[in-house]
This record gives C-alpha cells, sequence and structure tokens, in this order.
C-alpha cells in the first residue's frame, strides 16, 4: 500500500490482517457443527426461517406474482382499449382495474422487487453470514405478503380502490368516495410502507455494519452503494406517504376537514405530502435497478466499472436532488410562477447523475468484450429503453410543454420507458444474472433470447404510439373514448404491443418453471464470471469463513481466495460462541468491532406478521374489535420477540480467527441495535417534520381563521414535564449498577410524558378546538395524536423494562435496552416540545 | 464523524439552500409587490453564502486526498467533486427566484 | 372432420323473408344517417357499439318482428313512413318527427332489414 | 356485406385527432408550445441518436477506437459537460417562456367563470365587474382575436380544462380560483376534455370552445342574454317540463324554472352537443337523454324518467329542442 498506512477508524491494528490465509488443518466437525447450526428449515419450518437467502427468494418471488398479477390487469384495460367504445369492462370495473394496476406495480411490485434483491444478494456480496436482523426483515416480508394478497383481493368483491394510483381528495374523501374502496388502499398501502421502511433500516445497518473485514469505502460494491442510498431516500421519503395516508383516513372515518376546502382544508395538501414521497419513490425504484447494472455491465463486458467513483456520486447526488423535485407533478395547479420554475430547474439537474451512468456503462462496454447473453441483452435494452424515457422526462421537465403533456398518454409513455427500462429490464437482467447463485440450474439462454426479443418489441409497440396519441388530445385514466377522433390506429397497435410483451413475460414464467431449482444441496455457481463476493461457494451459513477484502472485485483479483475462503482460512471458520454469529465492522475502514449473535428461527415474527396485518385489513372492514385485539396481539407477539434480545453470552470475548479476539457483546454507537433504533427515530422525526410543513401549509391557506392558542400555564407546565422525562430517559443507562434506581427512572419519565401530552390535550380542549370544525382543529388533534401514539409506545417500552427487572435481566452487563429505551423516550420528549412550540408560538408568538 | 460530514456537506447545503429558496418563493408569491426586492437580496445573499461554503468544502476535500485520511483519496474526491458539483446545482437553482423578469 | 360437419350445417340458417327487401337504397349511407340523427340514444341498434339507449326498442330482430312498434304491419312502406312521421301514425308515442326525406327513410329501413343477415 | 363498426357521434371537427391538435396551435398562447415541442423533440432525437452511436461504437467498433471511447473522459465529456450546457440552454428557454405566458389578465379582457361539475362544464359568463350576466353550459363562445380570461373552479373534485389547440391545461380544484387566458385567431370549433380524472365517467366530460367573428359574437351574447321565448305550440311540453319536476334542478330564465343543481337550459336548443361532448342535438337524441341518461352515460347525476309516456316524452323534447 503507497505511502503510511491509513489512520485506523477504531483503534484495530489493521496489519493483524497479514495473518491471514492462515496455514494448517481446521479442527474435525468445524464445518459440521456450522451445517448443524445454520440448519435447512424442515417441515412447517420453512415458514419460520429468517436465512436471507430463503427469504430473500420468497420476497423476490412473492414481488414478480405481484408483477405478473398487474401485467393481466395492464392486459385487461388494453383490452378495453383497443377499440373506441368497447363494453369489455364497465366503467366501474376499468376505473378499478387502473387503479390496482398502478397501485400494484408501484408499491407492491418496484419497491419490494428492489428490496428483495437487496436482501438476497448484500449479506453475501458484503461477505457476512445474514443480514443484521434477520427476524425484522422476515417479518417485513410476512407483512408484505399477507397485506398485499388480501389488498389485492379487494378487487375480486368490486371493494378495489377507484381513485388512481395517487389517490387525490375529495374525489377520495367521503362525500364523493363513500365505500370502502379508498380506505383499502389507504389503510393497504400505509401498512405495507411500515415493510418497507423495516427492510430499509434492515439494508441501512447492514451495509454500514456488517461488512467484511478490510472492505473500506473505496472498496464498498456499487450495488450496496445503491442500496445504501435507496434505504436512506426510503427513510426520508416514505414517512410524507404515510402522513398523508394518515391524515386522510383520518378525514373518510372522523370528518377532521384537512383536505376539504369548505372547512378550511386544502386539496393541495395532500398533493405537496404525497408527491414529496411519489418522486423520490420512483427513483427509489431506480436506484437499486442502475446498481445491478452497474454490477452486471463489468461482468458481461468481463472488465471493471469505468468511472466507478463517479457513478457512487451519482448515487448520492439523485438521492439528494429527487427530494426537491416533486412539484413537477403540479405544474398545471396554477402554482405561483416562481416556485414552479426552481422545480423546473431541479427536475432538469436530477437527469444529470442518470446521464453519468448511462455514458458509465457505454465506456465500460467499450472497455471490455461485451458478450450477448441473457444479461448482457436485458442491459442493453434496458440502457436503449432508459434513455428515451430519461430524454421524455427532460421535456416534461419543461413547464410550458408540461402544460400540454400532464395528465395525457404522453405522460403515461414517459413513465412506462423510464421504468420498464430502468427497472423491469434490469431486473430481468439480475434474475438471469443471478439465479445460478440460489437455484441448481441457470435459466436457459435461448427462452431467455426469446423473452428479452418479445419484451423489447412488444415494449415499444405499445409504449411508442401513446406518446402520440397523448399530443392526439387523449387523456389519462379514460374508460373509453369516442370514435372519430383518430385515436382508434395508435391504440390498437399498444393494445398488440402489451399482448407481444406479456408473451415474453410467459416465456419468462415457463423459463423458470423449468429451470428454477432453489434451496438444493449445491448452486449452478458462477456462470457469467462475476468478481464480486457473493460468487464465492456458500452454504446455508454463507461462506466458510469471512475473507479479508483487499480490491472492489476480490474474485478477479485473488485466483486463490475461493479455495482459502472454502477451507476456512479467514475469519470466523467455525462458530466461536455455537450460535448463528456474523463479524460487526465500522462503516468507514470495516475494521472488526464485535461478533453479533443472531437469532434463531422462531415464529413469533410471523405471528406479529399476521396480526398486524390483521389490524389493518380488519380495520378497513370496519371491524373495529377484531381489530382492536388483533392489534394488542400484534404488540404482545412483538414483546415476546424482543425478550429473546440482550442476554449476554458467557464468553465476553472470543477468538474469531488467527488469534484476533473480538467482544460479544456491544452497546452505544457501535452497536446495530443503536443505529437501528437511530433510524427509525429519524423516521419518526421525518413524519413530524412533514405534520408542521402541514401545519404551516393550512395555516397560510386561511390566516385569519386560526384562533389563539390556550394559556401559557399549560404551554410551561407541559414543556418542563416533558423536558424532565426526556432528561431522566437519558439519564438511566448511568445508574445501571443500582438496577431498581434504573428502572424508576425510566418508569417515572413515561409518566412524565404522559403528564405533558395529558395537560396539552386537555388545555386544547379546553380552548373549544374541535377538530371537526375547522383545519387548524384538524392538524392540532392529529399532531397531538401522533404524539399520543408515541407516548403509548413509550409507556408500554417502561412497562417491558419493569418485566425485564423483575426478572432479573437489568443490570450493568446489559446495558443496550435500557440505552435504546431512553434514546426512544428522549425522541418523544423532544417531538412533544417541537408539537407544543409549533401549535402553540406559531403564529401567536410572532404577532 | 467528519468523513461523513466532508462526503455529505455539499448536498446537504444544497438541501438546505432548496428549502430555503422553497420557503422564500412561497412567501415572495403570497407577498405584496414592494417586499419582493427584499427578499431577492436575501436569497441572492443565501445562494452567495451556500456557493461559497460549498466551494470551500470542494477545496478543502482536494487538498485532503493527498494527506492520508479516514476512507482513503476515493472519500476525499467524491467529496471534492460532490461539493463542486452542489455549488452548480444551487447557481443552477436559484436561476429561477433571482432571474425573474 | 366434425368442425367440417358443423360448419356446413350453421350455413344453411334459414335467409331473411323475401318480401322484406328495399330496392334502390344505399345500407351504409343509412348507417351513416342513424349516427348522424343519434338513434342510438332511444335504440340498441346493431352496428352501433355506442350508445345503446333503452327508451326505445332494440331493432336487433328488426327483420323477423311482424309488427312496428307493437302496433303496424312490419312492411317497407309502413316503416319508411313510421320513420319519416312516427306521431302522425301513432300520437301517444315517444318516437319524433325525424324530418327525414324519403331517400334518407328508405336508406336507414335498407339498412336496418339487412342489418341481422351475417 | 355490413360496413365495419365504426360509428362516429358528434365529428364535429372540434374533436379531430389529426394533426395533433398539441402541435396544432391556433391562437398566441398555443404557438410557443408548439414551436417548445418541436425543439424539445429535435433536441430528444439529437441526444438519443449520440447515445445509440456510441453504443454501436463501444460494441462492434475497431480496438482502437473502442479504447478511445472506453476511458473515464466519456463519462466527464459526454455525462457531465454536454448534458450541463444542454440543460443550461432548455432551462433558459424554459423559464422565459414560463414567465411570458403566466402574465396576468390585462383589465377589460372578457371573463368568463368555468366551474368544473361531476362530468359537465357550468360556463358564467360575466361583467366587467365580475358579476354574473347569463349561464351556459358544455359550450364556451369566445370573439375571435381577443384574448380572453377563463376563471377556473370546482365545487365537487379536481377536474382539469385542457383546450390543446389554444393553451395548456389549467386545474380546476375546489377553494381555488386559477385563470386560463385563451385566445383563437380564427373563427371555428376547438375541442377540450376533461384531462384530471375526477371519478366515474370522466372519458365523457369534454367541452367544445366556439370561437365567432366580433360582430356575430355580440349578437350571440345578445341572444343568449335574452330570457326563454314561450311559443304556444309547445305549451303541452312546457306543462310536463314543470310537471315532472325538472325546473328542482334546471333552470330556464323567463320561466319559473330556477333550480341550481343542473346545467341552465335557457337556450339548450342551440347547443352544439349534448351531454357535455357525448350526443348530437336534436329531438330523438334529447327524449333519448331524458328517458334514460344512465345507459348512454353512465354514472351521471340525472336520473331516468321512466314514468313519462311517449307523449309526454316528445312533447317536452320538443319543447326543449325549441328553446334556441
Amino acid at each position: 500500500m503507497s505511502g503510511p498506512p491509513p489512520p485506523s477508524e477504531t483503534g484495530f491494528d489493521t496489519s493483524l490482517y497479514e495473518r491471514f490465509p492462515t496455514k494448517g488443518r481446521r479442527p474435525k466437525g468445524e464445518l459440521e457443527q456450522l451445517e448443524a447450526i445454520w440448519c435447512a428449515p424442515k417441515g412447517w419450518q420453512w415458514i419460520t426461517v429468517i436465512n436471507n437467502n430463503y427469504v430473500g427468494v420468497y420476497y423476490v418471488g412473492a414481488a414478480m406474482l405481484f408483477f405478473v398479477l398487474a401485467g393481466v390487469l395492464a392486459l385487461l384495460m388494453r383490452t378495453q382499449l383497443a377499440l373506441p367504445m368497447q363494453g369489455v369492462l364497465a366503467q366501474e370495473t376499468y376505473n378499478q382495474i387502473f387503479t390496482m394496476h398502478g397501485t400494484v406495480m408501484m408499491f407492491l411490485f418496484a419497491v419490494p422487487a428492489v428490496e428483495a434483491l437487496g436482501v438476497l444478494l448484500l449479506p453475501q456480496m458484503l461477505g457476512a453470514r445474514d443480514l443484521p436482523f434477520p427476524r425484522l426483515s422476515a417479518y417485513a416480508f410476512w407483512a408484505y405478503l399477507i397485506g398485499g394478497l388480501a389488498f389485492f383481493c379487494s378487487l375480486f368483491f368490486g371493494l378495489a380502490p377507484n381513485g388512481g394510483w395517487f389517490m387525490y381528495p375529495p374525489l377520495t374523501s367521503t362525500t364523493y368516495s363513500p365505500g370502502i374502496n379508498a380506505d383499502f388502499w389507504l389503510l393497504g398501502i400505509g401498512f405495507i410502507e411500515i415493510s418497507a421502511i423495516a427492510g430499509a433500516i434492515e439494508i441501512i445497518v447492514g451495509v454500514l455494519k456488517t461488512r467484511a473485514p478490510g472492505m473500506s469505502l473505496d472498496k464498498l460494491p456499487v450495488f450496496a452503494w445503491a442500496m445504501l442510498v435507496f434505504a436512506g431516500m426510503i427513510i426520508i421519503a416514505f414517512p410524507s406517504v404515510i402522513l398523508a395516508t394518515t391524515l386522510l383516513e383520518l378525514e373518510r372515518a372522523l370528518g377532521w376537514p384537512f383536505f376539504d376546502a369548505a372547512r378550511g382544508g386544502d386539496p393541495m395538501l395532500w398533493q405537496h405530502l404525497f408527491w414529496f414521497f411519489g418522486h423520490p419513490e420512483v427513483y427509489i425504484i431506480f436506484l437499486p435497478a442502475a446498481g445491478a447494472m452497474s454490477t452486471i455491465v463489468p461482468a458481461v463486458a468481463r472488465t471493471p466499472l469505468v468511472g466507478h467513483w463517479l457513478v457512487v456520486l451519482a448515487f448520492l447526488a439523485t438521492g439528494f436532488i429527487s427530494f426537491g423535485v416533486w412539484a413537477h407533478h403540479m405544474f398545471t395547479t396554477g402554482l405561483p410562477g416562481v416556485s414552479v420554475g426552481m422545480f423546473s430547474a431541479a427536475s432538469m439537474a436530477v437527469s444529470l447523475p442518470a446521464g453519468v451512468q448511462v455514458f458509465s456503462w457505454i465506456a465500460t462496454v467499450a472497455s471490455g468484450r461485451m458478450t450477448f447473453n441473457a444479461p448482457g441483452l436485458f442491459v442493453l435494452g434496458s440502457l436503449l429503453i432508459f434513455v428515451m424515457g430519461g430524454l421524455t422526462g427532460v421535456m416534461a421537465a419543461m413547464v410550458p410543454f408540461d402544460w400540454q403533456a400532464h395528465d395525457t398518454y404522453f405522460i403515461v409513455a414517459h413513465l412506462h420507458y423510464v421504468l420498464i427500462g430502468g427497472m423491469v429490464f434490469p431486473l430481468f437482467a439480475a434474475i438471469y444474472y443471478w439465479t445460478p447463485m440460489v437455484s441448481a440450474r441457470p435459466l436457459s439462454e435461448r427462452l431467455g433470447r426469446w423473452t428479452f426479443g418479445l419484451m423489447f418489441v412488444g415494449m415499444h409497440l405499445a409504449f411508442l404510439p401513446m406518446h402520440l396519441t397523448g399530443l392526439m388530445g387523449m387523456p389519462r385514466r379514460v374508460y373509453t373514448y369516442a370514435a372519430g377522433r383518430d385515436w382508434e390506429w395508435p391504440n390498437l397497435i399498444s393494445s398488440i404491443g402489451a399482448f407481444v410483451f406479456a408473451a415474453g413475460v410467459l416465456i419468462w414464467l415457463i423459463d423458470m418453471i423449468r429451470n428454477f431449482r432453489p434451496f438444493g444441496a449445491s448452486e449452478a455457481g458462477n456462470v457469467y464470471e462475476g468478481g464480486g463476493l457473493e460468487w464465492l461457494p456458500a452454504g446455508l451459513y454463507s461462506t466458510r469463513s469471512i475473507p479479508v477484502v483487499t480490491s472492489l472485485y476480490p474474485l478477479w483479483d485473488q485466483k486463490t481466495l475461493a479455495r482459502d475462503v472454502a477451507a476456512g482460512r479467514y475469519f470466523l471458520p467455525g462458530a466461536p460462541t455455537g450460535g448463528r454469529e456474523t463479524l460487526v465492522t465500522s462503516p468507514i475502514n470495516a475494521e472488526p468491532q464485535y461478533l453479533l449473535h443472531m437469532p434463531v428461527p422462531s415464529g413469533w415474527h410471523v405471528w406479529a406478521a399476521v396480526f398486524t396485518a390483521g389490524f389493518f385489513l380488519l380495520l378497513t372492514v370496519q371491524a373495529y374489535g377484531a381489530s382492536v385485539l388483533s392489534g394488542v396481539l400484534a404488540i404482545l407477539c412483538v414483546l415476546r420477540w424482543c425478550w429473546f434480545l440482550d442476554h449476554p453470552l458467557p464468553q465476553r470475548t472470543v477468538d474469531v480467527g488467527a488469534g484476533i479476539t473480538l467482544p460479544t457483546y456491544a452497546s452505544g454507537p457501535s452497536s446495530t441495535g443503536w443505529w437501528a433504533m437511530v433510524v427509525t427515530l429519524v423516521v419518526g422525526g421525518m413524519v413530524l417534520a412533514m405534520s408542521v410543513f402541514s401545519y404551516v401549509f393550512l395555516w397560510s391557506r386561511n390566516p385569519d381563521a386560526w384562533r389563539p392558542p390556550p394559556d401559557m400555564a399549560s404551554l410551561a407546565v407541559a414543556t418542563v414535564s416533558a423536558a424532565a422525562g426526556g432528561a431522566l430517559a437519558l439519564l438511566a443507562k448511568r445508574h445501571l449498577a443500582r438496577p431498581w434506581l434504573a428502572t424508576a427512572m425510566v418508569l417515572s419519565a413515561a409518566a412524565l410524558l404522559t403528564l405533558a401530552f395529558g395537560v396539552d390535550l386537555s388545555s386544547w380542549r379546553t380552548t373549544g378546538l374541535e377538530p371537526q370544525a375547522s383545519a387548524q382543529g384538524a392538524i392540532v388533534h392529529a399532531i397531538l395524536a401522533w404524539q399520543g401514539f408515541f407516548v403509548a409506545v413509550a409507556a408500554i417500552m417502561a412497562l417491558y423494562v419493569l418485566m425485564r427487572r423483575l426478572c432479573g435481566y437489568v443490570g450493568p452487563d446489559r446495558p443496550a435496552t435500557l440505552e435504546l429505551v431512553g434514546l426512544f423516550l428522549a425522541y418523544t420528549a423532544g417531538q412533544g416540545l417541537v408539537g407544543l412550540g409549533v401549535t402553540r408560538l406559531f403564529p401567536a408568538g410572532l404577532a | 464523524m467528519n468523513t461523513w460530514l466532508s462526503l455529505l456537506g455539499g448536498l446537504a447545503l444544497w438541501a438546505a439552500h432548496f428549502l430555503a429558496s422553497y420557503a422564500l418563493a412561497s412567501l415572495a408569491d403570497i407577498s405584496p409587490y414592494e417586499h419582493q426586492a427584499p427578499l431577492t437580496w436575501l436569497l441572492a445573499g443565501l445562494t452567495l453564502a451556500c456557493v461559497l461554503a460549498a466551494v470551500a468544502l470542494g477545496v478543502r476535500a482536494w487538498r485532503a486526498t493527498g494527506r492520508p485520511g479516514l476512507g482513503g483519496a476515493f472519500v476525499q474526491r467524491l467529496s471534492a467533486l460532490a461539493s463542486l458539483l452542489s455549488a452548480i446545482a444551487i447557481l443552477w437553482q436559484s436561476a429561477p427566484f433571482l432571474w425573474r423578469y | 372432420m366434425i368442425g367440417l360437419a358443423g360448419a356446413g350445417l350453421l350455413a344453411c340458417a334459414e335467409k331473411p323473408a323475401a318480401q322484406r327487401q328495399v330496392t334502390g337504397a344505399d345500407p351504409a349511407r343509412g348507417l351513416a344517417l342513424i349516427k348522424a340523427e343519434g338513434c342510438g340514444a332511444c335504440h340498441r341498434i346493431p352496428g352501433v357499439t355506442w350508445p345503446k339507449g333503452a327508451v326505445g326498442g332494440a331493432l336487433d330482430d328488426l327483420p323477423r318482428q311482424a309488427l312496428i312498434a307493437g302496433r303496424f304491419p312490419n312492411r317497407p312502406g309502413v316503416l319508411i313512413a313510421w320513420l319519416r312521421d312516427a306521431p302522425a301514425m301513432a300520437p301517444d308515442t315517444a318516437m319524433p318527427a325525424s324530418g327525414l326525406t324519403d331517400a334518407q327513410a328508405r336508406d336507414i329501413a335498407a339498412y336496418l332489414y339487412a342489418s341481422d343477415a351475417n | 356485406m355490413r360496413p365495419m363498426p365504426t360509428e362516429t357521434p358528434p365529428a364535429s371537427e372540434s374533436f379531430k385527432g389529426w394533426p395533433p391538435p398539441a402541435l396544432d396551435p391556433a391562437g398566441p398562447f398555443a404557438a410557443p408550445l408548439n414551436s417548445l415541442t418541436w425543439g424539445l423533440l429535435a433536441m430528444s432525437a439529437a441526444v438519443l441518436a449520440i447515445v445509440v452511436i456510441a453504443l454501436a461504437l463501444a460494441l462492434f467498433a475497431p480496438r482502437a477506437w473502442r479504447r478511445r471511447l472506453g476511458a473515464e473522459r466519456l463519462v466527464w465529456i459526454a455525462g457531465i459537460a454536454l448534458p450541463v450546457v444542454v440543460l443550461s440552454a432548455l432551462l433558459v428557454w424554459g423559464l422565459s417562456l414560463t414567465h411570458r405566458l403566466s402574465e396576468p389578465p390585462r383589465p377589460g379582457e372578457l371573463r368568463i367563470r368555468v366551474t368544473g361539475e361531476m362530468w359537465w362544464w357550468r360556463v358564467a359568463y360575466l361583467e366587467a365587474s365580475g358579476a354574473e350576466a347569463f349561464q351556459d353550459a358544455n359550450e364556451i363562445h369566445i370573439p375571435v382575436g381577443r384574448p380572453v380570461a377563463l376563471e377556473l373552479e370546482s365545487t365537487d373534485v379536481i377536474h382539469s380544462l385542457w383546450i390543446p389547440r389554444l393553451n395548456g391545461k389549467l386545474d380546476m380544484i375546489p377553494g381555488r380560483r386559477n385563470i386560463l387566458r385563451i385566445q383563437a385567431d380564427q373563427p371555428g370549433e376547438y375541442g377540450a376534455q376533461c384531462a384530471e380524472f375526477c371519478g366515474g365517467p370522466h372519458a365523457l366530460m369534454a367541452l367544445v370552445v366556439v370561437a365567432h367573428a366580433p360582430g356575430d359574437f355580440e349578437t350571440w351574447k345578445a341572444r343568449q342574454a335574452a330570457p326563454a321565448v314561450a311559443s304556444p305550440v309547445h305549451a303541452a311540453g312546457k306543462a310536463v317540463f314543470e310537471r315532472a319536476g325538472c325546473g328542482a334542478c334546471h333552470a330556464i330564465r323567463g320561466t319559473n324554472a330556477n333550480g341550481l343543481a343542473g346545467p341552465d337550459l335557457t337556450h339548450v336548443g342551440a347547443r352544439r352537443i349534448l351531454g357535455a361532448g357525448v350526443l348530437p342535438n336534436n329531438q330523438g337524441t334529447l327524449a333519448g337523454w331524458i328517458g334514460d341518461s344512465q345507459a348512454i352515460k353512465p354514472g351521471n347525476r340525472m336520473p331516468a324518467y321512466p314514468v313519462l309516456t311517449g307523449k309526454e316524452l316528445r312533447d317536452v323534447s320538443a319543447y326543449l329542442e325549441s328553446l334556441k
């Protein structure tokens, strides 16, 4: 390494890496013990399994199931629109089907599919045994599968949502959507977002904390960079849609007028909240696919990625700038001139990083020897289609052109080009490229070429004419159109194209049925000679030993790596603590910090997912009693699940290989649990931030209707008790030497928070501010409800700590639980203070 | 921690500038004519400050690529380019507000 | 073989009754007139996919009906008079006086009679 | 033997799809949008050509070419420098055009308030002071050559008025008023469509903008402002109209029918198209619509009237058709 070695991040002596690969034979039975610990599920156990290579395959399978289902809906729509004034689908059925097509594709296929790709590939790619919280991603999968299937089945009862995938009120409010159709969307999708956020937390902590030693940021695979930015964007964007669906559900169920113009609300608030999530979501869908492309292109071109660091910068830039473009969906709503110009500028700037990646792929293809196998073809097809979609996107970013093109079939063409070119084709390339890693047989090249051919031709046949129909005046979401407007021939071509595309997908399905054999004893291996760690020979326990990483393409640069890893000559050849474990390393230089003891398969997270799904879906069908019961059961399952956690092992430190010893317990910023709690609180913070935005927005709509806040006395009492509660919670972990005192501090902190919330709520009730009466009443009560939810969770956590104390599980040897509860309670206090400040001091304080 | 700060600092500056100019633009659109000039000057000053800060971050990171820093030359180079590109993006984004006539 | 036999059987569906033929008229022009006048607002007419009105009777099997509007013998002359000025023949009908010329009425009658030939 | 079943409902030339209305401007507000569209299409074609050529070279060019292409330099030049230049130019063009096209209406312009209703358009012609002179439905009549300020509002859900040949689209949002300025250079009919999904028969919510030469716009306006002329011939129809309770939703100026829920029928006979772009306008279609409008435009707010006898239906539709 040129020059002095880089400074150590955690004080770990990197010269210890020279001890590897170790010499000599491994003790007998070490591998067999490893296989016994990471055993495959038998019989009913396949439901309770938590290995990422099982859950990952389930996840990708479920996502592709929803892709095919939504694709069939698209075929029904194209049959209806093939000729003018058809009667194939009744008006109401068509409206439900187009809403479901959009919603299922965006929420149940696109985001889960790329998340599933991450769950399936990241651990092996980063050289970890599994994800840091395997039960959390299993919970996220089961919640997604149950919720998604129930949501899709609403179509068969004619109860599917019919307000468009963006659900603009007032059409979707009670006055014009009295049925529970809209509730299926609001509760179903709001709930699916929770499983997406759970997956995102898992991926952030996984990429930052569980990398193989030596894999510093400059050696982090490009797909892992993409997943890191992808998960970060979910954490910032999804809370906005969760808040929006909650507010609309409150308006529908209790009549709180957030979006009802007559009572002070404003429909534009929904559009702001929805698109602040909506546009980052399409980049959330695009980034992992682009990461997969940047991994597959070097493999099929057999040369390293040109401009690797520029592509990584493109991910970071996309991640940030995509949060500044949301209003380009609202150019035709009469937004004032200046902000429209700003969003137009940002919408154009966001196309820059995409251009960087496209030309990096082209440069990589030029510098290598391209092989036209199935992944190669999908990569070239994706590149071409995505560029065409990106160009129409830049066109639509121009405000005057968007006045003509918005809500017409031109935009339908643009979004399908960008999504199919930017996500579906890369996903199919990824399926063909990585199937040999999980299946005993690779997919067939001949069928792969047929699939690509039909999908490529079908895609252009279907969506190229739509640019024309859009300019010919055909609006979006029309269940039929009058004849005599010359829209017949382009629509007929589009319908034929849709069926050709579907034929391609059908051939892919046949190929999967014939060749896809997962969970077998052996895998087909590195058919396309990729360079990443995921191609190391691996069993259920992932790689036999965790290698030291010295370059970006380890398998290309170290020929003997595979043999040494399989022979157990690196970290963790066996299972020092006799359980499932992996290495936790530091975020920047990946220096080993401690050994993470991981859970074994259990049913609790599956029951928790079932009851959480039950809570939301029973609420949708207005079975309130059963829903509350299901909710309580879900909480109990989660608490039982937590009971397994935070039990330090008898061995305080263990030898993880070549005499290097690491602690087996950690708390504070170096522990994975701490990072997961911080990221969760960022999600809560984003919901709070969007609530404050909503509060200011609704105030700006009619400032004079705003009533004065309650008296200062209640403000003072609530502020003091909230602050005291927060301080007590943070100090509790310092007094673990006397467990009873620490527990008492946590309990009193929760009590103080409840007191603060009670004072806040009652003082607002005394002012007579009714939530149904005005927008102010609605938003103030919404902020109070969100704070009340957090105070309730804080109370449950405090009681949980009490239970732990009664069983003797609170002591100086295990600070983690108390530390995390302290963090949560402190955040709740902070959130209470912000809520108090905003609702009482703004605008009264300014006057 | 400062590695992350230097890597994401430029882009965070862009985000802060975006939120500020969105708030000022909304304010400008609903406030009477005589308030337009001071708001424009306010944003011009803010833009200048953000651009200078981003460029400074970029130069500091560029100079650090020689010295062995945490995360090595890769992160330093990334931070430098991220900050410089953020400066350009900030200028780009203030154009609609500053050039309104 | 069975398919061929089946097709053969289908071919001998009974021919439309000979006497309901309108000579010297163009059904295509009749269809265009039907659409221009908007007869679909009240009647379901073969060849007009939309609108399919439900105020008047369906005209799918007009050639085989014995009576027009349940009152008059179904012959070309009567149908043409009915098309031109129905209220004169039945004061309580909802069908308005269309003001069609004789040639236009003949084209429409030709189309309606030929409408179930396929 | 029978012709292909392509039926053509009211093919007034305003709804012709070819040439594409968005590329066939007929007024000063739409012309710059058209030139911008062609400019953008040219830019997109050029950039796509660059990408396709680069990709083809990368795949099939001789080794020497590919080595030059396969360096980070390509990403810097084609991926960063070129787009920044192109996008900056587009931004300048876009911002200036946006600014020029969003000027507020000048005083003295004709003001028409168009309110989006669930699946039809309420059109109110306003005096200079803003007071409502008279109401019409599903049609906007404007004088040629003069800009007209359409004040767009909605009382129920979000709609969007889009007249492709005269200007871009603008949403009608409850609780807000947006101003869409249009101007037609030639007399004629210009088709318009609701562009924001408003539930139910959103697909059948069309509108016609009729541009008159200045002379006959005044005569049209005068005749429209006048109340309905009660002719004795249609007394029977008028009686049926009152007895069936149509006055509860519809208004006919000059009679005691003053309902506000439905469209104003004072001059319904003169409308070019019935049911917001759905049916040609004659006595037969009026009878069909009154008899059972649900069969024609499912989900619309007008109930069916099976209670009327044949003669009553004929009388009331004759009466309405006479209201020219």
